[in-house]
């Protein structure tokens, strides 16, 4: 299955991006939206499969099996050996992670390790790096501020985690990054930093390096992987300071935007997985002489996660457009980077996402445990790695009520522009 | 949707060069507060502007004077909401139940007497709800029953129906009728056209919360309807109901959400920008900011559907809720809105009497908007009934014993 | 009728304020209790028949029987013609206009006009317009601020709405409020103004005396009336200028908690009332073959109904318990006034039933319109009265989130008590 | 009521006094991530210190160790709450439920034999629910088949219970069975007092969303339980147990809402006092103050409406769905406050992994809290199954046919 799967999964597709320019990506193209669903079809029948196998709590999808699936490079280009595909497929991957409430470090390799390799400059290091990825070696982490602080109103340097001191030979690196995926298991690191002249850059690292710590962070949700990255004026590898292309504050709000859209994709999967586990009880645990789903209470709480999720998935979906698009010209434009106003669109629709989502999918995995009586409440019933899994989305990458607040802010900016 | 993207671009511009031309200015001001005359005579006229740039009847068929694409129309509606065009309200079931009606289920001769009429501006009334039959329409007792005798092919009509809305301008009626008392409720039910100027036809508004009186009571007194305005076979009326009912394919749930998310959300924005008696802004408060951002998400995700029950339309792969899940979420989003904004305008909604005819749902008289959302919660099956829907055949839930 | 309910309503209870020092007046106390309920017994009865008899939309009580059944004087003294009860059997007569949605003057003359003589110092003027108030003449207004500001954390005084200028035969006042209760019915004025020292005082004027306009707002909810007085320069009659007894900001916090306690309490019986109209509604009316009551829709919308009314209830109790207490206390206290822990557990108390109560009564009303079907969306069903009359009540004497802000800052600073 | 208000502030004083003196400084911290054996050997310590001062079982009548007034206990629930005492949790099923089936339905030899124990610290379990009797709890499947010839008078137990909190300390065990399979459902079922050391008995615990295992399964296989403990007449244990649930008279919910508003809020107020990596205090958020402000609120509500129900048990008053209100009302504000809490710590609460053993429902920790708070909002009859009662019996809406 795995060799069957993995050539559905790279199989290039009709019209990668920029092959329609102008268009939204992920929108309505037929050969795209095919891809997709075959994508999402192998990913859910993949991992259904992989996190049943051992039983245990924590559902560990086996890495090689990501890897020969060919996920980790779905985005990487054809020339380094990847799928060249866009964040669309990688949303897919996310959401089905999700439904499985899998335990797999693609967070950290693909959807942010991938994507912050793809947005910096070309260089040997970087390409090799790429080309590593796409089968599987090494796993990679990035780190970057996680909670709610880059989404205030200072914007992201502020909050870049680590400084760099010095450069070439004798430069020097301090910060810390605190929840930072796949941390832990990580053997290569990529931290955002703020060079001597105030530039967001990447700075590899390796765990173990001198001046560097990377800690497991043990969390409720035992399906994720979670750790701090410390440096304390960690002498910093020739060749490992890599810089975006283009305006390296650009880069790095959209690394950020990628985090928050993957884990609000993983939040739609989880929903729907509640939902359809919710469902599925309502339909055959009878009390009172009736299937329980029969009566209104149950009925209409089922309704009203429907609605939430479908609500949600047009915000990820349309998110996941604005992503890719922007992904796109930031690719096809070279050093010149990427127009603010493409930024602040993936930010608004990102922001959009990532609120309702992850705030729905607590909300329906909760109302889940409730419609399933005394065994929601169980271990066993894992209904909890649900909750868990959606309470840890909703903080990662900001809060509901962090994006909202900067969604209000282009609200009174939009509105002051309209007015002048 | 089959149209290249370049079309709608130009299609776009158009319309929004139409709209900078033709939308009157001012018009919500002017038409605050209006009485019953001065409305009827503004939407015809505008229903006629509309007509003429061939935008009052996209949907229809290019034979009857419409043939936009559902892309075409999306961008038409996009457009008339960006510029807050006025509202075709009195036209709303004539161009969209009445139209699928007879494009659906009709004789060509029922559409060649109609549709035509339609577009010169007569007006149509739904009849369908009762004082007994609300959620439960299928139980409605206004009887049809058939007579051959009285020098033609008459049916003779008698009892009551319920909120219909515009009966007082209306020219025409659809009606639904029990022409089979002894068949199974659903069985016995024909669908018939009929003309408000028949004899024995009592129409009395009925004061709604806002004070409006655009619903109606019917009362039929033996109304002779000619069998000609049959529509569909005898007896089969609720299954002519059922597939007309839907046949505007999502677009005006699309419209709502355009206005919505235009005026709607602008005015909302603007009112939370207005600073108060000490001199702060509302938006400033992280409170309203929150709530502001919460609603600009929603809305976003509300068009997303639209766009998304339109598409499937188009696609022939809707399902059985889809509609009933836009419905839902329209209607409380609408119900949060408006009620949010009557929070944020304090004791001031209270002394806003009045709102503008042919406005949207979200006039920025948000107490009065807050009132009216309930013309959403409550018609067209109640949200309760909705969400019995939607668990029923969009989850397929066991049905109550 | 109304001899008897007048009767009813004057007898002098057998434990009136201050006869039980230490208990909390309207907690508890059997002869009290007994005493309310006889009140509200009388008061339901009379409202449904005084509010149906014109079949008008504003179901006008008429002014007379007011003041027959012995309500317009119920908390002045025993000396001065009134039945000296406390604020307790006040809340009683607001609760039933409330539950009848009657349109009656109460809220001005009597809760707002006699709570504002009793807080004052004893003059001839004073304790004249309270002999006269008992019997119906003549019809008060108290120009207080309605809306926001004064729960701000500046407090009280900065948003006192008229200012004294001069004194003595050469005082003038000046100033404006807004939705003042019966305004523009009242025959005499009392407003709330800053002397000249910066100490709040209560004016007394008439309307249409030189400099001073009262005007009146008409408001969606023809049940109520509400007015604007505006003052420029207006001289002040000798003998006007009236006093609080003991602190002015004391008496001024007491008299805002008043208002906001009324509506309230007018909310909890406008609540009571769309509950059992929903109730009965529903246990008659057939859809689908049953009543509609015996769907779970229906029938837990209606529990949830009583869930959030019976919470009310219980805030709207201890409020008025509270400023029956303190009011008990002020008019002991003479001219020493009372102690700020008072006014803030009255503020306290308050902001909690009038934040919950009034929130709560609008979702109540909303909730009844939308389990009434289409029949509860006709002017005929009566329910937009209830709920254009909780959106007034809800704004008037300061929104939810305003009581609610002054809350948090008591969170806050007994927080930091409890620190230090 | 009838204690005077003078000896109640004086009860008040010594209550706390004795607070001062005997709450375990810092037990919170010690508690935190213990075993099971440490649990039960804490909890018991703390009954025999909480029995030496008289306030183990203040609502057992003065011949049994109580003799309290409802006003008192109030006082003494109010001040162990303002301590943040630990909570009785293990003896919670002995002290009420087991006590008050004794007290209202034993006999006097059973009184005798059971209560003096539960003072010394016999711990009960309840053995109502089963796997397919939930919410539908009369329609439970165990069999207690009564057989005179084997060498005595017994009932043979044969079945399965399922959410038995405690049964792993349990020494014994409030079971019912079905007696008469042939009667209709409420009327064949017997109230039987289970030795939990009797042979055929199997306690396996069951892992819940928290990790814990305080909830077990019992599987009883030929388990036989001695005539003489059967409680109230045969067949008639269904009545027994209706009249039995509530006798704890509402104090335990006063108790509940205590510990909300004081150590519950308090906490809450703390987290969001606490300066974020930026220095800013989430209570400077208006967002955050109205929340918090809604709570405080809500528990103010919340201790109104308890301290009612139990004033109402005490006068004889109490409506049919009181207790109803106030469970779901509780349970709600704790999942809301919870989940709040859960916000505002953020990732922070994803890294809090353990609570205090012998907490309340609102340790703090709040994620755990949040998830915990659903062993409110289901069990002992769902919130839904709840509103039901509320609409029925409360208002008297008609059942559902």
């Amino acid at each position: 299955m795995n060799a069957h799967s993995s050539e559905l999964a790279v199989a290039t597709p009709a019209g990668g991006p920029g092959a329609h320019p102008g268009t939204h990506p992920g929108a309505g193209d037929g050969a795209d939206e095919e891809l997709r669903a075959e994508l999402r079809a192998v990913a859910r029948d993949l991992l259904a499969t992989a996190a049943g196998k051992d039983g245990g709590d924590d559902a560990q999808v086996d890495w090689a099996l990501l890897a020969e699936a060919g996920w980790l490079g779905l985005e990487v280009p054809d020339g380094l050996d990847g799928a060249g595909v866009t964040v669309a497929e990688t949303a897919v991957v996310c959401e089905e992670l999700g439904r499985a409430a899998a335990r797999a470090p693609y967070l950290g390799t693909t959807v942010l390790g991938a994507g912050a390799l793809l947005a910096l400059e070309t260089t040997d290091g970087r390409d090799e790096l790429l080309r590593a990825l796409a089968t599987g070696a090494p796993r990679l982490a990035v780190a970057l501020p996680t909670g709610d602080a880059p989404l205030g109103a200072a914007g992201v340097p502020g909050t870049v985690p680590f400084r760099l001191a010095g450069s070439g030979a004798a430069a020097r690196l301090t910060g810390r990054a605190e929840f930072v995926p796949d941390a832990a298991e990580a053997e290569t690191l990529l931290l955002l930093a703020l060079d001597e002249g105030g530039e967001p850059v990447v700075v590899r690292a390796v765990p173990g390096q001198p001046g560097l710590e990377v800690t497991a962070t043990p969390v409720l949700d035992v399906s994720r992987s979670v750790g701090a990255v410390a440096a304390v004026g960690a002498p910093v590898e020739a060749g490992s300071v890599w810089r975006f292309r283009g305006d390296g504050r650009a880069g790095g709000r959209l690394l950020l935007a990628r985090g928050a859209l993957a884990v609000a994709c993983d939040s739609l999967g989880a929903a729907e997985a509640m939902l359809a586990a919710t469902v599925g009880y309502a339909s055959v645990r009878h009390q009172f002489g009736r299937p329980i789903g029969s009566f209104q209470a149950v009925k209409h709480g089922c309704a009203d996660m429907l609605v939430s999720v479908s609500v949600g998935r047009g915000l990820v979906t349309e998110a996941t457009r604005a992503l890719a698009a922007a992904s796109s010209a930031h690719a096809a434009g070279g050093a010149g980077g990427i127009e603010e106003a493409a930024v602040i669109a993936v930010e608004v629709a990102v922001s959009r996402a990532k609120s309702y989502m992850c705030a729905a999918a607590v909300d329906v995995a909760g109302k889940a445990m409730q419609l399933h009586g005394g065994i929601g409440y169980t271990w066993e019933s894992g209904v909890h790695r649900y909750l868990k899994r959606a309470a840890l989305s909703r903080a990662l990458f900001g809060s509901p009520a962090a994006h909202r607040a900067r969604l209000a802010r282009r609200l009174d900016a939009d509105a002051a522009g309209r007015a002048r | 949707m089959s149209v290249p993207r370049g079309d709608l671009a130009e299609l776009r511009a158009t319309v929004r060069g139409w709209c900078r031309a033709h939308v009157p200015a001012d018009w919500r001001r002017a038409q605050t507060g209006v009485g019953g005359d001065e409305f009827v005579a503004f939407q015809q006229a505008w229903f006629q502007e509309l007509r003429r740039a061939g935008y009052a009847v996209p949907h229809w068929p290019a034979e009857w004077g419409g043939g936009m694409s559902a892309a075409e129309q999306m961008v038409l509606y996009q457009e008339l909401a960006a510029a807050d065009a006025p509202r075709l309200v009195l036209a709303f079931v004539s161009i969209h139940h009445a139209a699928a009606t007879l494009l659906t289920a009709g004789t060509d001769e029922q559409r060649r007497r109609h549709l035509p009429g339609i577009l010169d501006g007569e007006i149509w009334v739904q009849g369908f709800s009762e004082p007994e039959a609300g959620s439960d329409l299928a139980s409605l007792r206004t009887t049809a029953r058939r007579d051959r005798r009285a020098g033609g092919d008459v049916f003779v009509v008698n009892g009551q129906k319920l909120w219909a809305s515009g009966a007082a301008h209306a020219d025409w009626c659809l009606l639904l009728a029990r022409s089979d008392p002894a068949a199974p409720k659903r069985r016995g039910i024909s669908y018939l056209l009929m003309d408000m100027r028949s004899p024995g036809l009592d129409v009395r508004p009925i004061r709604n919360a806002l004070g409006d009186s655009h619903f109606c009571e019917i009362f039929l007194n033996d109304v002779e309807i000619p069998a000609e305005n049959l529509v569909g076979p005898e007896n089969a009326g609720w299954q002519v109901a059922q597939a007309t009912l839907s046949a505007e394919r999502g677009m005006t749930m699309l419209e709502l959400a355009e206005r919505l998310g235009n005026v709607g959300l602008r005015s909302l924005v603007d009112t939370c920008r207005r600073p108060d008696v000490t001199g702060r802004r509302p938006i400033d408060d992280t409170l309203v900011a929150d709530r502001l951002a919460g609603f600009d998400t929603e809305i976003a995700g509300l068009r997303a559907l639209c766009r998304d029950l339109v598409e499937r339309h188009d696609a022939g792969t809707v399902g059985p809720a889809d509609a009933s899940v836009v419905k839902v979420y329209y209607s409380e989003l609408l119900q949060r809105m408006t009620g949010f904004g009557a929070e944020i305008a304090g004791l001031g909604a209270l002394a806003e009497l009045a709102k503008p005819a042919s406005s949207g749902w979200e006039s920025g008289r948000w107490l009065l908007d807050f009132i009216g959302s309930w013309e959403w919660t409550i018609p067209g099956g109640t949200n309760e009934i909705q969400r019995t829907i939607i668990g029923e055949r969009g989850l397929g839930l066991p049905r109550e014993p």
